[in-house]
Protein backbone atom coordinates (compact mmCIF):
# COMPACT_ATOMS: atom_id res chain seq x y z
CA UNK A 1 0.00 0.00 0.00
CA UNK A 2 2.74 2.55 0.86
CA UNK A 3 4.01 2.01 -2.60
CA UNK A 4 1.23 3.49 -4.26
CA UNK A 5 2.27 6.71 -3.01
CA UNK A 6 5.97 5.85 -4.36
CA UNK A 7 7.50 8.81 -2.77
CA UNK A 8 10.53 7.66 -1.02
CA UNK A 9 13.89 6.50 -2.69
CA UNK A 10 14.63 3.83 0.11
CA UNK A 11 13.00 3.32 3.15
CA UNK A 12 14.31 3.54 6.31
CA UNK A 13 14.56 1.23 8.83
CA UNK A 14 11.85 2.34 10.78
CA UNK A 15 9.80 2.26 7.38
CA UNK A 16 10.14 -1.35 6.73
CA UNK A 17 9.64 -2.63 10.50
CA UNK A 18 6.21 -0.44 10.37
CA UNK A 19 5.45 -2.00 6.83
CA UNK A 20 6.06 -5.40 8.09
CA UNK A 21 4.13 -4.77 11.55
CA UNK A 22 1.35 -3.31 9.57
CA UNK A 23 0.96 -6.89 7.23
CA UNK A 24 1.34 -8.82 10.57
CA UNK A 25 -1.29 -6.99 11.89
CA UNK A 26 -3.95 -7.04 9.30
CA UNK A 27 -3.33 -10.99 9.24
CA UNK A 28 -4.36 -11.06 13.15
CA UNK A 29 -7.17 -9.36 12.93
CA UNK A 30 -8.23 -11.23 9.78
CA UNK A 31 -7.26 -14.10 12.25
CA UNK A 32 -9.54 -12.77 14.84
CA UNK A 33 -12.56 -11.45 12.49
CA UNK A 34 -12.48 -15.32 11.40
CA UNK A 35 -12.52 -17.13 14.45
CA UNK A 36 -15.54 -14.49 15.47
CA UNK A 37 -17.76 -15.52 12.64
CA UNK A 38 -17.29 -18.98 12.03
CA UNK A 39 -17.54 -20.13 15.79
CA UNK A 40 -21.27 -18.15 15.34
CA UNK A 41 -22.13 -19.74 12.22
CA UNK A 42 -20.81 -23.30 13.38
CA UNK A 43 -20.80 -23.52 16.96
CA UNK A 44 -23.98 -23.45 18.55
CA UNK A 45 -24.30 -21.85 21.84
CA UNK A 46 -25.51 -24.16 23.98
CA UNK A 47 -22.38 -26.31 24.40
CA UNK A 48 -23.91 -30.00 24.99
CA UNK A 49 -20.45 -31.44 24.56
CA UNK A 50 -17.03 -30.85 25.00
CA UNK A 51 -15.69 -32.01 22.10
CA UNK A 52 -16.34 -30.42 18.61
CA UNK A 53 -18.53 -33.15 16.86
CA UNK A 54 -18.43 -34.31 12.81
CA UNK A 55 -20.70 -31.89 11.60
CA UNK A 56 -19.09 -28.39 13.66
CA UNK A 57 -15.86 -29.39 12.58
CA UNK A 58 -16.40 -29.96 8.70
CA UNK A 59 -18.45 -26.96 9.46
CA UNK A 60 -15.50 -25.06 10.42
CA UNK A 61 -13.55 -26.40 7.99
CA UNK A 62 -15.61 -24.97 4.87
CA UNK A 63 -16.52 -21.37 6.61
CA UNK A 64 -12.35 -21.38 6.79
CA UNK A 65 -12.19 -21.69 3.29
CA UNK A 66 -15.34 -19.37 1.94
CA UNK A 67 -13.77 -16.46 4.39
CA UNK A 68 -10.60 -17.33 2.42
CA UNK A 69 -12.90 -16.76 -0.80
CA UNK A 70 -14.64 -13.52 0.15
CA UNK A 71 -11.46 -11.82 1.37
CA UNK A 72 -10.02 -12.32 -2.11
CA UNK A 73 -13.09 -11.21 -3.48
CA UNK A 74 -12.61 -7.83 -1.58
CA UNK A 75 -8.75 -7.98 -2.14
CA UNK A 76 -9.59 -7.79 -5.97
CA UNK A 77 -12.50 -5.46 -6.20
CA UNK A 78 -10.74 -2.78 -3.66
CA UNK A 79 -7.62 -3.16 -5.97
CA UNK A 80 -9.92 -3.00 -8.99
CA UNK A 81 -11.21 0.20 -7.88
CA UNK A 82 -8.05 2.04 -6.79
CA UNK A 83 -6.66 1.35 -10.32
CA UNK A 84 -9.84 2.95 -11.77
CA UNK A 85 -8.91 6.38 -9.73
CA UNK A 86 -9.98 5.31 -6.80
CA UNK A 87 -13.25 6.89 -6.20
CA UNK A 88 -15.11 4.79 -3.87
CA UNK A 89 -14.16 4.13 0.04
CA UNK A 90 -14.90 7.31 1.65
CA UNK A 91 -13.31 7.55 4.77
CA UNK A 92 -12.77 9.87 7.25
CA UNK A 93 -9.56 10.85 5.39
CA UNK A 94 -10.26 10.65 2.15
CA UNK A 95 -8.52 7.38 1.02
CA UNK B 1 -3.75 21.49 15.85
CA UNK B 2 -2.86 25.04 16.14
CA UNK B 3 -0.08 25.34 18.28
CA UNK B 4 2.45 22.96 16.55
CA UNK B 5 5.85 24.40 14.56
CA UNK B 6 7.15 22.96 11.70
CA UNK B 7 8.96 19.79 12.44
CA UNK B 8 6.33 18.74 15.15
CA UNK B 9 3.62 18.58 12.28
CA UNK B 10 6.13 16.48 10.32
CA UNK B 11 6.43 14.32 13.20
CA UNK B 12 2.10 14.07 13.65
CA UNK B 13 2.07 13.73 9.70
CA UNK B 14 4.20 10.80 9.92
CA UNK B 15 1.93 9.23 12.31
CA UNK B 16 -1.19 10.57 10.01
CA UNK B 17 0.26 8.70 7.44
CA UNK B 18 0.30 5.36 9.59
CA UNK B 19 -3.27 5.94 11.09
CA UNK B 20 -4.42 6.60 7.67
CA UNK B 21 -2.72 2.75 6.37
CA UNK B 22 -4.25 1.39 9.99
CA UNK B 23 -7.71 3.30 8.80
CA UNK B 24 -7.30 1.57 5.36
CA UNK B 25 -7.18 -1.86 7.00
CA UNK B 26 -10.07 -1.81 9.15
CA UNK B 27 -12.22 -0.57 6.70
CA UNK B 28 -10.89 -3.90 4.58
CA UNK B 29 -11.03 -6.15 7.15
CA UNK B 30 -14.75 -4.87 8.17
CA UNK B 31 -16.24 -5.38 4.55
CA UNK B 32 -14.98 -8.89 4.29
CA UNK B 33 -16.42 -9.90 7.97
CA UNK B 34 -19.87 -8.03 7.12
CA UNK B 35 -19.87 -9.22 3.85
CA UNK B 36 -19.16 -12.46 4.66
CA UNK B 37 -21.53 -12.26 7.72
CA UNK B 38 -24.00 -11.36 5.76
CA UNK B 39 -23.98 -13.51 2.81
CA UNK B 40 -22.41 -16.39 3.42
CA UNK B 41 -25.34 -19.06 5.66
CA UNK B 42 -24.51 -22.65 3.42
CA UNK B 43 -22.01 -24.83 4.49
CA UNK B 44 -22.73 -27.94 2.85
CA UNK B 45 -19.78 -27.05 0.43
CA UNK B 46 -16.48 -25.18 0.59
CA UNK B 47 -16.72 -23.56 -2.58
CA UNK B 48 -18.79 -20.11 -2.94
CA UNK B 49 -22.33 -20.44 -5.13
CA UNK B 50 -23.22 -17.94 -7.57
CA UNK B 51 -25.67 -16.85 -5.54
CA UNK B 52 -23.54 -16.35 -2.44
CA UNK B 53 -20.90 -14.62 -4.91
CA UNK B 54 -23.23 -12.11 -6.16
CA UNK B 55 -24.36 -11.21 -2.76
CA UNK B 56 -20.24 -10.71 -1.86
CA UNK B 57 -19.69 -8.23 -4.70
CA UNK B 58 -23.52 -6.51 -4.49
CA UNK B 59 -22.18 -6.02 -0.56
CA UNK B 60 -19.05 -4.91 -1.32
CA UNK B 61 -19.80 -2.28 -3.89
CA UNK B 62 -23.33 -0.75 -1.89
CA UNK B 63 -21.24 -0.75 1.80
CA UNK B 64 -18.22 1.38 -0.63
CA UNK B 65 -20.82 3.57 -1.92
CA UNK B 66 -22.19 3.91 1.67
CA UNK B 67 -18.86 4.71 3.47
CA UNK B 68 -18.54 7.11 0.90
CA UNK B 69 -21.55 8.91 1.54
CA UNK B 70 -21.62 8.56 4.94
CA UNK B 71 -18.08 10.51 5.02
CA UNK B 72 -19.32 13.19 2.74
CA UNK B 73 -21.60 13.76 5.65
CA UNK B 74 -19.40 13.48 8.01
CA UNK B 75 -16.97 15.94 6.97
CA UNK B 76 -19.81 18.61 6.43
CA UNK B 77 -21.11 17.92 9.42
CA UNK B 78 -17.91 18.05 11.39
CA UNK B 79 -17.18 21.39 9.68
CA UNK B 80 -20.24 23.22 10.77
CA UNK B 81 -19.49 21.52 14.11
CA UNK B 82 -16.04 23.04 14.63
CA UNK B 83 -17.66 26.02 15.35
CA UNK B 84 -19.37 24.95 17.96
CA UNK B 85 -17.36 23.38 20.36
CA UNK B 86 -18.29 19.75 21.14
CA UNK B 87 -15.98 17.37 21.76
CA UNK B 88 -15.37 15.72 18.29
CA UNK B 89 -13.51 17.71 15.64
CA UNK B 90 -13.01 20.31 18.20
CA UNK C 1 -8.63 16.79 28.96
CA UNK C 2 -5.11 17.96 30.06
CA UNK C 3 -5.62 20.45 30.91
CA UNK C 4 -8.05 20.12 33.62
CA UNK C 5 -5.45 19.14 35.31
CA UNK C 6 -3.26 22.32 34.87
CA UNK C 7 0.02 20.39 36.15
CA UNK C 8 2.57 22.08 33.61
CA UNK C 9 3.38 25.20 32.21
CA UNK C 10 4.28 24.42 28.58
CA UNK C 11 3.48 20.87 26.99
CA UNK C 12 6.33 19.59 25.10
CA UNK C 13 6.55 18.48 21.71
CA UNK C 14 5.82 15.09 22.64
CA UNK C 15 2.98 16.09 24.72
CA UNK C 16 1.33 18.55 21.89
CA UNK C 17 1.21 15.72 19.20
CA UNK C 18 0.33 13.31 22.12
CA UNK C 19 -2.90 15.00 22.20
CA UNK C 20 -3.28 16.43 18.55
CA UNK C 21 -3.19 12.12 18.37
CA UNK C 22 -5.68 11.72 20.98
CA UNK C 23 -8.11 13.96 19.04
CA UNK C 24 -7.54 12.61 15.42
CA UNK C 25 -8.07 8.56 17.35
CA UNK C 26 -11.59 9.83 18.51
CA UNK C 27 -13.00 11.51 15.70
CA UNK C 28 -11.14 8.24 13.40
CA UNK C 29 -13.07 6.33 16.36
CA UNK C 30 -16.31 8.48 16.00
CA UNK C 31 -16.40 8.09 12.13
CA UNK C 32 -16.18 3.80 12.57
CA UNK C 33 -18.74 3.83 14.58
CA UNK C 34 -21.02 6.41 12.97
CA UNK C 35 -20.51 3.76 9.35
CA UNK C 36 -21.41 0.78 11.69
CA UNK C 37 -24.57 2.40 13.39
CA UNK C 38 -25.75 4.06 10.53
CA UNK C 39 -25.23 1.04 8.01
CA UNK C 40 -26.89 -1.20 10.01
CA UNK C 41 -29.95 1.14 10.44
CA UNK C 42 -30.32 2.12 6.76
CA UNK C 43 -28.88 -0.52 4.58
CA UNK C 44 -30.62 -3.62 4.81
CA UNK C 45 -28.75 -7.00 4.29
CA UNK C 46 -29.74 -9.21 1.47
CA UNK C 47 -27.83 -6.56 -0.99
CA UNK C 48 -30.41 -6.78 -3.80
CA UNK C 49 -28.90 -4.14 -5.75
CA UNK C 50 -25.41 -2.60 -5.98
CA UNK C 51 -26.34 0.73 -5.74
CA UNK C 52 -28.17 2.74 -2.86
CA UNK C 53 -31.62 3.53 -3.77
CA UNK C 54 -33.20 6.48 -3.22
CA UNK C 55 -34.57 5.73 0.27
CA UNK C 56 -31.52 4.34 1.52
CA UNK C 57 -29.43 7.43 0.55
CA UNK C 58 -31.79 10.27 2.26
CA UNK C 59 -31.92 7.24 5.27
CA UNK C 60 -27.93 7.92 5.61
CA UNK C 61 -27.95 11.14 5.22
CA UNK C 62 -30.57 11.92 8.28
CA UNK C 63 -28.95 9.23 9.81
CA UNK C 64 -25.52 11.30 10.08
CA UNK C 65 -27.20 14.10 10.92
CA UNK C 66 -29.03 12.46 14.36
CA UNK C 67 -25.88 10.30 15.24
CA UNK C 68 -24.43 14.21 15.50
CA UNK C 69 -26.94 15.33 17.26
CA UNK C 70 -26.69 12.13 19.97
CA UNK C 71 -23.20 13.24 20.10
CA UNK C 72 -23.70 16.76 21.36
CA UNK C 73 -26.04 15.48 23.87
CA UNK C 74 -23.62 13.08 25.05
CA UNK C 75 -20.88 15.77 25.21
CA UNK C 76 -23.38 18.13 26.72
CA UNK C 77 -24.07 16.35 29.60
CA UNK C 78 -20.66 14.79 30.19
CA UNK C 79 -19.04 18.24 30.48
CA UNK C 80 -21.74 19.05 32.74
CA UNK C 81 -20.88 16.11 34.83
CA UNK C 82 -17.32 16.99 35.26
CA UNK C 83 -17.81 20.50 35.69
CA UNK C 84 -20.63 19.71 38.79
CA UNK C 85 -17.72 18.07 40.28
CA UNK C 86 -17.71 14.60 38.51
CA UNK C 87 -19.52 12.58 40.37
CA UNK C 88 -20.90 10.25 37.47
CA UNK C 89 -18.99 7.59 34.79
CA UNK C 90 -17.04 5.33 37.15
CA UNK C 91 -14.87 3.51 34.98
CA UNK C 92 -11.50 1.35 36.40
CA UNK C 93 -9.16 4.44 37.00
CA UNK C 94 -12.08 6.30 39.02
CA UNK C 95 -12.25 9.45 36.08
CA UNK D 1 4.69 -3.24 39.07
CA UNK D 2 6.72 -3.84 42.77
CA UNK D 3 9.81 -3.83 40.72
CA UNK D 4 10.12 -0.68 39.23
CA UNK D 5 12.34 1.97 40.29
CA UNK D 6 11.42 5.77 40.29
CA UNK D 7 12.01 6.71 36.73
CA UNK D 8 10.49 3.62 35.45
CA UNK D 9 7.49 4.20 37.88
CA UNK D 10 7.91 7.63 36.18
CA UNK D 11 7.42 6.36 33.04
CA UNK D 12 4.88 3.93 33.56
CA UNK D 13 2.77 7.07 35.53
CA UNK D 14 3.18 8.82 32.03
CA UNK D 15 1.70 6.13 30.15
CA UNK D 16 -1.12 5.48 32.51
CA UNK D 17 -1.99 8.69 31.89
CA UNK D 18 -2.39 8.09 27.95
CA UNK D 19 -4.53 5.33 29.04
CA UNK D 20 -6.78 7.23 30.90
CA UNK D 21 -7.55 9.09 28.62
CA UNK D 22 -8.31 6.30 25.89
CA UNK D 23 -10.42 5.02 28.39
CA UNK D 24 -12.34 7.60 28.50
CA UNK D 25 -12.49 8.18 25.33
CA UNK D 26 -13.68 4.77 24.54
CA UNK D 27 -16.59 5.19 27.32
CA UNK D 28 -17.35 8.46 25.61
CA UNK D 29 -18.14 6.86 22.08
CA UNK D 30 -19.59 3.74 23.69
CA UNK D 31 -22.00 6.09 25.40
CA UNK D 32 -22.89 7.83 22.17
CA UNK D 33 -22.91 4.43 19.90
CA UNK D 34 -25.43 2.48 22.07
CA UNK D 35 -27.70 5.60 22.99
CA UNK D 36 -27.94 6.20 19.24
CA UNK D 37 -28.50 2.42 18.53
CA UNK D 38 -31.30 1.76 21.67
CA UNK D 39 -32.89 5.35 21.11
CA UNK D 40 -32.63 6.62 17.42
CA UNK D 41 -34.89 4.31 14.91
CA UNK D 42 -37.31 6.71 13.24
CA UNK D 43 -35.27 8.30 10.13
CA UNK D 44 -38.36 9.92 8.65
CA UNK D 45 -36.89 13.22 9.89
CA UNK D 46 -32.93 14.85 10.20
CA UNK D 47 -33.63 16.11 13.54
CA UNK D 48 -34.21 14.15 16.73
CA UNK D 49 -37.76 14.11 18.07
CA UNK D 50 -38.68 14.98 21.75
CA UNK D 51 -39.07 11.44 22.41
CA UNK D 52 -35.70 10.20 21.18
CA UNK D 53 -33.84 13.33 22.84
CA UNK D 54 -35.54 12.27 26.55
CA UNK D 55 -34.95 8.81 25.93
CA UNK D 56 -31.05 9.91 24.98
CA UNK D 57 -31.03 11.73 27.99
CA UNK D 58 -32.28 8.87 30.39
CA UNK D 59 -29.78 6.78 28.45
CA UNK D 60 -26.61 8.94 29.55
CA UNK D 61 -27.73 9.31 33.09
CA UNK D 62 -28.12 5.50 33.13
CA UNK D 63 -25.35 3.86 31.45
CA UNK D 64 -23.40 6.67 33.80
CA UNK D 65 -24.96 5.32 36.97
CA UNK D 66 -24.98 1.54 35.61
CA UNK D 67 -20.86 1.71 34.57
CA UNK D 68 -20.20 3.50 38.18
CA UNK D 69 -22.14 0.55 40.08
CA UNK D 70 -19.88 -1.73 37.70
CA UNK D 71 -17.15 -0.17 38.60
CA UNK D 72 -17.37 0.01 42.36
CA UNK D 73 -18.01 -3.42 42.26
CA UNK D 74 -15.14 -4.40 39.88
CA UNK D 75 -12.47 -2.67 42.46
CA UNK D 76 -14.11 -4.84 45.72
CA UNK D 77 -13.82 -7.68 42.96
CA UNK D 78 -10.38 -7.53 42.01
CA UNK D 79 -8.72 -5.85 45.46
CA UNK D 80 -10.15 -9.57 47.21
CA UNK D 81 -8.68 -11.63 44.09
CA UNK D 82 -5.33 -9.55 43.90
CA UNK D 83 -4.37 -12.17 46.81
CA UNK D 84 -6.13 -15.47 44.89
CA UNK D 85 -3.25 -15.41 41.91
CA UNK D 86 -5.99 -15.54 38.82
CA UNK D 87 -5.00 -13.76 35.98
CA UNK D 88 -6.63 -10.47 35.53
CA UNK D 89 -5.61 -7.95 38.91
CA UNK D 90 -2.77 -10.29 38.90
CA UNK E 1 3.43 -14.98 30.71
CA UNK E 2 7.15 -14.15 29.58
CA UNK E 3 8.36 -15.76 32.83
CA UNK E 4 7.26 -18.73 30.73
CA UNK E 5 9.60 -18.73 28.46
CA UNK E 6 12.30 -18.42 31.36
CA UNK E 7 15.11 -16.77 28.99
CA UNK E 8 16.23 -13.87 30.72
CA UNK E 9 18.59 -13.35 33.60
CA UNK E 10 17.25 -9.66 34.41
CA UNK E 11 14.56 -7.73 32.59
CA UNK E 12 15.35 -4.10 31.27
CA UNK E 13 13.59 -1.51 32.49
CA UNK E 14 11.91 -1.35 28.80
CA UNK E 15 10.82 -4.88 29.49
CA UNK E 16 9.55 -4.37 32.97
CA UNK E 17 7.16 -1.75 31.82
CA UNK E 18 6.20 -3.06 28.96
CA UNK E 19 4.85 -6.23 31.29
CA UNK E 20 3.28 -3.97 33.88
CA UNK E 21 1.39 -2.07 30.69
CA UNK E 22 0.31 -5.32 29.55
CA UNK E 23 -0.69 -6.26 32.97
CA UNK E 24 -2.93 -3.20 33.50
CA UNK E 25 -4.67 -3.33 29.47
CA UNK E 26 -5.37 -6.80 30.17
CA UNK E 27 -7.47 -5.20 33.55
CA UNK E 28 -8.91 -2.44 31.24
CA UNK E 29 -10.13 -4.16 28.41
CA UNK E 30 -11.69 -7.28 31.06
CA UNK E 31 -13.68 -3.92 32.67
CA UNK E 32 -14.49 -2.50 29.63
CA UNK E 33 -16.34 -6.26 28.64
CA UNK E 34 -17.81 -6.53 31.95
CA UNK E 35 -19.36 -3.04 31.43
CA UNK E 36 -21.16 -3.85 27.83
CA UNK E 37 -22.11 -7.68 29.35
CA UNK E 38 -23.76 -6.81 32.39
CA UNK E 39 -25.00 -3.71 30.64
CA UNK E 40 -26.63 -5.70 28.67
CA UNK E 41 -28.16 -8.37 30.53
CA UNK E 42 -29.29 -6.14 33.46
CA UNK E 43 -30.33 -2.43 32.05
CA UNK E 44 -33.78 -2.87 29.48
CA UNK E 45 -32.61 -0.88 26.62
CA UNK E 46 -35.85 1.25 26.79
CA UNK E 47 -34.70 3.67 29.43
CA UNK E 48 -37.45 4.18 31.48
CA UNK E 49 -36.18 6.08 34.12
CA UNK E 50 -32.83 8.17 34.43
CA UNK E 51 -32.12 5.93 37.64
CA UNK E 52 -31.34 2.70 38.09
CA UNK E 53 -34.05 0.86 40.02
CA UNK E 54 -33.83 -1.71 42.53
CA UNK E 55 -34.00 -4.76 40.33
CA UNK E 56 -31.38 -2.88 37.87
CA UNK E 57 -28.78 -2.54 40.37
CA UNK E 58 -29.19 -5.88 42.32
CA UNK E 59 -29.10 -7.51 39.04
CA UNK E 60 -25.49 -5.56 38.22
CA UNK E 61 -24.10 -6.55 41.50
CA UNK E 62 -24.70 -10.40 40.88
CA UNK E 63 -23.34 -10.13 37.10
CA UNK E 64 -20.19 -8.28 38.51
CA UNK E 65 -19.62 -11.44 40.66
CA UNK E 66 -20.45 -13.94 38.00
CA UNK E 67 -18.60 -12.77 35.63
CA UNK E 68 -15.64 -12.86 37.92
CA UNK E 69 -16.24 -16.50 38.38
CA UNK E 70 -16.50 -17.43 34.77
CA UNK E 71 -12.68 -15.19 34.41
CA UNK E 72 -11.40 -17.50 37.28
CA UNK E 73 -12.66 -20.59 35.56
CA UNK E 74 -11.11 -19.40 32.43
CA UNK E 75 -8.08 -18.56 34.47
CA UNK E 76 -7.39 -21.97 35.57
CA UNK E 77 -8.47 -24.02 32.98
CA UNK E 78 -6.20 -22.25 30.28
CA UNK E 79 -2.87 -22.31 32.80
CA UNK E 80 -3.91 -26.45 33.42
CA UNK E 81 -3.55 -26.59 29.66
CA UNK E 82 -0.51 -24.80 29.27
CA UNK E 83 0.78 -26.94 31.83
CA UNK E 84 -0.55 -30.30 30.36
CA UNK E 85 1.97 -29.14 27.54
CA UNK E 86 -0.45 -26.37 25.83
CA UNK E 87 -2.10 -28.39 23.34
CA UNK E 88 -5.24 -26.33 22.64
CA UNK E 89 -5.56 -22.46 22.03
CA UNK E 90 -4.32 -22.58 18.33
CA UNK E 91 -4.44 -19.13 17.66
CA UNK E 92 -2.12 -17.71 14.40
CA UNK E 93 1.15 -17.76 16.31
CA UNK E 94 0.38 -21.21 17.45
CA UNK E 95 0.80 -20.62 21.23
CA UNK F 1 9.97 -9.06 5.47
CA UNK F 2 12.50 -10.22 2.79
CA UNK F 3 14.29 -6.90 3.20
CA UNK F 4 15.24 -6.18 6.55
CA UNK F 5 18.74 -6.74 7.79
CA UNK F 6 19.69 -8.47 11.01
CA UNK F 7 19.58 -5.76 13.43
CA UNK F 8 15.79 -4.50 11.57
CA UNK F 9 14.30 -8.57 12.27
CA UNK F 10 15.73 -8.35 15.65
CA UNK F 11 13.72 -5.24 16.52
CA UNK F 12 10.93 -7.00 14.45
CA UNK F 13 11.19 -10.18 16.56
CA UNK F 14 11.12 -8.25 19.68
CA UNK F 15 7.59 -6.35 18.74
CA UNK F 16 6.11 -9.70 17.11
CA UNK F 17 6.86 -11.18 21.10
CA UNK F 18 4.50 -7.68 22.35
CA UNK F 19 2.32 -8.84 19.35
CA UNK F 20 1.50 -12.83 20.81
CA UNK F 21 1.56 -11.62 24.43
CA UNK F 22 -1.59 -9.40 23.75
CA UNK F 23 -3.09 -12.02 20.81
CA UNK F 24 -2.99 -14.55 23.74
CA UNK F 25 -4.71 -11.64 25.86
CA UNK F 26 -7.40 -11.06 23.26
CA UNK F 27 -8.54 -14.50 23.10
CA UNK F 28 -8.33 -14.94 26.96
CA UNK F 29 -10.84 -11.87 27.26
CA UNK F 30 -12.98 -13.34 24.22
CA UNK F 31 -13.08 -16.35 25.35
CA UNK F 32 -13.93 -14.86 29.16
CA UNK F 33 -16.85 -13.01 27.32
CA UNK F 34 -18.81 -15.27 25.11
CA UNK F 35 -18.68 -17.99 27.64
CA UNK F 36 -20.23 -15.94 29.94
CA UNK F 37 -22.26 -13.90 27.67
CA UNK F 38 -23.66 -17.60 26.36
CA UNK F 39 -23.65 -19.24 29.63
CA UNK F 40 -25.03 -16.65 32.20
CA UNK F 41 -28.44 -15.69 32.30
CA UNK F 42 -29.54 -16.19 35.54
CA UNK F 43 -29.20 -13.03 37.85
CA UNK F 44 -31.22 -14.26 40.86
CA UNK F 45 -27.98 -15.46 43.07
CA UNK F 46 -24.11 -14.07 42.86
CA UNK F 47 -22.60 -17.54 42.36
CA UNK F 48 -22.80 -19.72 39.22
CA UNK F 49 -24.95 -22.75 39.60
CA UNK F 50 -23.69 -26.53 38.63
CA UNK F 51 -25.31 -26.11 35.62
CA UNK F 52 -24.32 -22.91 34.72
CA UNK F 53 -20.48 -23.96 35.62
CA UNK F 54 -20.76 -27.46 33.40
CA UNK F 55 -21.53 -24.92 30.14
CA UNK F 56 -18.63 -22.74 30.91
CA UNK F 57 -15.81 -25.57 31.55
CA UNK F 58 -17.54 -27.16 27.81
CA UNK F 59 -17.89 -23.68 26.28
CA UNK F 60 -13.57 -23.23 26.70
CA UNK F 61 -13.35 -26.57 25.92
CA UNK F 62 -15.17 -26.02 22.92
CA UNK F 63 -14.21 -22.95 21.95
CA UNK F 64 -10.34 -23.70 22.05
CA UNK F 65 -10.77 -26.52 19.82
CA UNK F 66 -13.04 -24.30 17.70
CA UNK F 67 -10.06 -21.94 17.54
CA UNK F 68 -7.21 -24.37 17.06
CA UNK F 69 -8.97 -25.91 14.30
CA UNK F 70 -9.60 -22.56 12.77
CA UNK F 71 -5.77 -21.28 13.25
CA UNK F 72 -4.83 -24.79 11.07
CA UNK F 73 -6.85 -24.35 8.50
CA UNK F 74 -6.28 -20.49 8.39
CA UNK F 75 -2.19 -21.62 8.20
CA UNK F 76 -3.06 -24.12 5.54
CA UNK F 77 -5.13 -21.19 3.34
CA UNK F 78 -2.42 -18.56 4.03
CA UNK F 79 0.50 -20.51 2.79
CA UNK F 80 -1.47 -21.76 0.08
CA UNK F 81 -2.50 -17.82 -0.53
CA UNK F 82 0.79 -16.45 0.01
CA UNK F 83 2.19 -17.34 -3.70
CA UNK F 84 -1.63 -15.65 -5.00
CA UNK F 85 -0.73 -12.02 -4.18
CA UNK F 86 -3.53 -11.00 -2.53
CA UNK F 87 -3.41 -8.93 0.30
CA UNK F 88 -3.45 -10.57 4.02
CA UNK F 89 -0.60 -13.00 4.35
CA UNK F 90 1.15 -11.29 0.89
Amino acid sequence: MASLFGRRPQPSSAEKIAAAEAEIDLVSDMFNRLVQSCTKKCIPSDYRESDLNKGESVCLDRCVAKFFEVNVKVSEKMQGQAAAGGAGGGGMFGM
Amino acid sequence: MEGLNAQEQRELQSRMEKKQMKEFMTMYSNMVQHCFDDCINDFTSKTLGSREEGCVMRCIDKRMKGSERIGNRFQEQNAAMAQSGALPGR
